[in-house]
């Protein structure tokens, strides 16, 4: 067997607790996984009593201590609502870590700018608390339900900025309007890191684009083996000669803004 | 006990392997099991120059499978050769690479590049894939065609050559002996079955491709039935595969004819798949006091 | 909210069947649901005679799905009329009769038979059964017999003729347009496909039959490719049927191009299975804003 | 809707217990259901967590207690299997009850005599209950786990008589061979009502032909439907053209003996 930093283990579930709305948090003995994980990588996940669905589900791996990792998920389909119903002791099957995460910066690069949709939050904990530099992390939902983790990531020492589209917390509206506003304060040099659902994705790497910044953003692509096999993850990235489509679970889920074709259908 | 099996020229350690198209290059999977202790690995199809496949979503779940329509994407034969060939060639057990072209003499001239290439177990011919235009299924639901394209091919190496059937016909008997008359060492069936899935809040099908193959657990009794309706057929190996996912879906394989097997859906969601199939094969025939898994093959008591 | 579709002459209150050989001669699961809430009750195919059928075991359990060999057992016309008409004609839905016979003209007397019987709603064709030796699927995978058998009943009979297609073809599209040339007033897609379960013990099929044919919600993603490509090909409404056990199940035939659809397998394990899709049905295009069935019909976007 | 005397209900599981070896007892509560059972009939279960198999199983209804009635069952596959690990409180689907059951003798008649193996005492035990003549019961196992209710059927005011063929309870060999005895004793105007495997049902079958006995056999054969519209559980019976296929879940699972054809290809 090559080397390479990702294992398949059968894990027992440590603690199962629900965090507001429809989310969870579960956290998964895995000692000899623990050590190889880097920010926004993923888990993928067999649900060993889901019966009714054959695959696999990927899910960020959220925060890493010690021997146990965890994820912080939605449930919003059969997996996850089979997933949600599991209990301390129960075992999971996972193969961790995947894909190729965020580049942590350095120190001495600016102040990270963070921008998180939902469970985007999940994918970029690991990267805030690696960070050597405590930069802003907005985070953006629908309902005050959506925004997680806020008071983790005020205790790594990260200022927070809160949006929802309904107002019920935060400020009112989308996620990329307090990001506009605070490179409207200053662009040059900083770095964004985004994760969330596509359409905020996008409208992340526009702004980017148009201040010529760098910006790595986590895709959420459908999955089928997570390992780079199947090809069913890609998506249309930038080469010399054009472009190709990558995979989300091996060339990402993390990409280069600039990379990313946008079109539907290129 | 003896689990060594033959196609063609090619000896196997055991009877099972991996699908093509569902192990990557070999190289993705070596990372979480040991690729020796296969049977063989069958690579992705791949044509002479480089494919993109099909725009995304190119799967989708479905009750107790999957349909994909992936539309083929490779490096092609220059990309794969530089790519992925230094590894598999390191490998202790032999490489089958999946080959496709969209006419005759494409499907020969790939043929003639990887028997030139050397070290190749053996060549899979996809005349079956249902997810591209040109090429694919067309000539594997055309007896004719499909002897064409066997017969180029046999001029073309003299590899061992596999003939991978298209499950989507009347009768599979006349292609199986088509293939076999046109100098086919072996066949593999079965490829994934047409599909459709539809999302009924959008509307749309789920699959940017539209139609795609269904694979996996749900497709196994229509495999078993053309496995076996080709087994009466011919007398050339067959690699029979459709939705294997333990030891007892091999051995049903086996039992209807076939001489080895393929692990395909199955390795996506549990990659240990594989090796678990050839522990559990060896218990069985232990407990049965079967010395030689050919004594097994095509014993089916109907 | 309009639920009403249009079968021929035939005029059913909802497009929710229930797939014949599911569903006995009605009476029996007159105990468990109201009959006459469905869109029409669907009977066991019926040839001239009596017939025995195959030796048991005939039906196995697999993954998601069922694979039977029944061999179309039955009281023929006959005792059919006998034992259960009297009992469908009190019905208020209307009574399909799937019919079947081993040569054109057994087909066209049992048409003719029926014709005189009256109150009959449909006749549907079995071309298409795969567990018989003789007639069935030898019919239905044959162009130009299809349309002979099809022709012979179309002069028989006046009644709405349903001609119920074999999955087990290449492409379903000209045997489509056979049935609809030769005076079909519908197709009905799909029946059962070809398929083989084995026991490792005995080493035998688990079918005195050996063989069966799969149906249940693993052969849903492959019936819902046959109706879309059926409903390209024809202007004649389908019946669209495979796997069906919900609202959403239905509701994808329908997209697909289906005017009507049936619940065959799921009735065994669920009896309340089509009055639950005909509510679902109604709740989903209530939702959708939706104030006729028909709209929903064939409005895939793809 | 006909009548007929049968009904679909969700019903929750009261008690639930391991008998001996791998049998379990399991009671539900189905008010209208209870009234209209006969001894002999059987209720087609869905086990509703089963999610890799699709059909229902089925269980001859055991005992009838007011407005409970249990199954009393052995785990041999997947759905006994994961049936066995259901809990008090959560639900099955039955239909029931279904099938034709034995004739209960009258007042008058002779002691009956019942044969059964293994799970074939839960078909005999509403028989034994509602039979105005007390009479003796036949039961014949492999092991000593496999007789069951014995102290039931006596408290019953039955006879009953053992056999195991390991010898490990009762006389050693097969429950025909006391059978034999007690017939060779009396076996004129005598009937016999039995369940169990097949083996044993034929050879009570020629056990009775030989003397000229009436027997009524509860055939176990593989269901589909239970409810006679596929056409699965039929087995060749004698008519008075010949024979023809009858359905064990409608016309059975009860038979009378004379009418069984044997021969596996008649
Ligand atoms: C790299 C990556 C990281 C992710 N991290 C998280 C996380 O930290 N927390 C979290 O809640 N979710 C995360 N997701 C999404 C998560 O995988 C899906 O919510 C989950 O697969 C849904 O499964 P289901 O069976 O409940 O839904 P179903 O809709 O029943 O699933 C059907 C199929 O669609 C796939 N699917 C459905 N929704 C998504 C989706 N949004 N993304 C990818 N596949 C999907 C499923 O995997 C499955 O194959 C991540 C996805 C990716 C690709
Ligand atoms: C009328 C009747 C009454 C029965 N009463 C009892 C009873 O009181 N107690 C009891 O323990 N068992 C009884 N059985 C047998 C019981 O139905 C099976 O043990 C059960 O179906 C096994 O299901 P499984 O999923 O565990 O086994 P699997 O082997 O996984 O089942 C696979 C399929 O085979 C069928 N099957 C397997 N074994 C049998 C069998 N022996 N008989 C019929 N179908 C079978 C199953 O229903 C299913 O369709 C009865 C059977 C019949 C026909
Ligand atoms: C995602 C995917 C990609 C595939 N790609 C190929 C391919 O490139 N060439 C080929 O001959 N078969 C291909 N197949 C078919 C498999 O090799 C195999 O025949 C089929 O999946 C049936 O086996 P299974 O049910 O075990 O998956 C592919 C199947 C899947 C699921
Ligand atoms: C046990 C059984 C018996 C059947 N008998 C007939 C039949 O007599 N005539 C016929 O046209 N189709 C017959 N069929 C096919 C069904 O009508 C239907 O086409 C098929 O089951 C697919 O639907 P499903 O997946 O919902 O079951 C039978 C199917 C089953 C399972
Ligand atoms: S999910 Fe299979 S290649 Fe990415
Ligand atoms: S089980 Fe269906 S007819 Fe008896």
């Amino acid at each position: 067997m090559l080397g390479g930093g990702v294992l398949e283990r059968t894990v027992p579930i440590l603690t199962h607790e629900r965090d507001t709305g429809g989310y969870f948090r579960l956290a998964v003995r895995a000692p000899d996984i623990t050590p190889l994980v880097q920010p926004g990588q993923f888990a993928h996940v067999r649900i060993l009593p889901l019966k009714s669905a054959l695959l696999r589900r990927p899910f960020s791996i959220f925060q890493v201590a010690g021997e146990t990792f965890s994820i912080l998920y939605k449930a919003v389909g059969q997996g996850t609502e089979v997933l949600s119903r599991m209990r301390p002791g129960e075992e999971l099957n996972v193969i961790a870590p995947l894909g190729r995460g965020f580049t942590v910066p350095r120190a001495g690069d600016s102040r990270p700018l963070l921008v998180a949709g939902g469970y985007g939050m999940a994918a970029l904990y690991l990267l805030a608390q690696r960070a050597p530099e405590k930069g802003i992390v907005f985070v953006g939902g629908r309902r005050r339900q959506d925004i997680l983790c806020v008071d983790e990531f005020r205790a790594l020492g990260w200022e927070v900025r809160i949006t929802t589209e309904d107002g019920s917390l935060g400020e009112p509206g989308l996620v990329t309007q307090p990001l506009v506003e605070e490179l409207r304060r200053e662009s040059a040099g900083r770095k964004l890191f985004a994760c969330g659902p596509t359409g905020m994705l996008r409208a992340v790497g526009r702004i980017a684009e148009e201040r010529g910044m760098a910006a790595e953003l986590s895709m959420d692509e459908h999955m089928c083996c997570g390992v780079g096999v199947c090809l069913t993850c890609v998506i249309p990235v930038k080469t010399s000669a054009g472009w190709e489509y990558q995979r989300t679970c091996m060339e990402g889920p993390v990409f280069d803004a600039r990379q990313v074709v946008w079109e539907t259908d290129p | 006990m003896n689990l060594a099996v033959q196609i063609g020229k090619l000896t196997l350690q055991n009877p099972v392997m991996v699908a093509s198209g569902t192990f990557g290059y070999g190289v993705e999977y070596a990372r979480l099991i040991d690729l020796n202790r296969l049977g063989a690995v069958v690579v992705k199809g791949i044509r002479l120059g480089p494919v993109r496949g099909n725009p995304p979503p190119r799967t989708v779940e479905v009750t107790s499978g999957l349909i994909n329509a992936i539309g083929l994407q490779g490096p092609g034969v220059d990309g794969f050769i530089e790519k992925y060939w230094p590894f598999l060639q390191g490998l202790k057990v032999p490489t089958i690479i999946n080959i496709w072209g969209t006419t005759v003499d494409e499907y020969a001239e790939v043929a003639r590049r990887f028997d030139a290439l050397g070290g190749v177990g053996a060549l899979e011919l996809n005349v079956s894939c249902p997810n591209i235009k040109e090429g694919g299924s067309q000539f594997g639901t055309d007896c004719k065609l499909l002897a064409e394209v066997v017969a180029a091919c046999r001029r073309a190496t003299t590899l061992p050559l596999i003939t991978k059937l298209s499950p989507n016909v009347v009768n599979i008997a006349p292609y199986a002996r088509a293939a076999e008359e046109a100098g086919s060492d072996a066949l593999a069936i079965m490829n994934s079955y047409p599909a459709l899935a539809i999302d009924l809040e959008t509307r749309r099908p789920k699959l940017a491709n539209v139609t795609g193959g269904l694979t996996g657990p749900c497709i196994k009794p229509i495999a078993l039935k053309l496995v076996w309706d080709a087994a009466k057929a011919v007398r050339i190996p067959i690699i029979g595969m459709g939705g294997i996912q333990s030891a007892a879906d091999a051995l049903e394989f086996l039992v209807v004819g076939a001489t080895a097997v393929a692990v395909g859906t199955a390795n996506f969601y549990e990659p240990q798949t594989a090796l678990e199939v050839i522990a559990g094969m060896r218990e069985f025939l232990q407990r049965k006091g079967i010395e030689d898994v050919r004594e097994w093959t095509g014993s089916l008591r109907a």
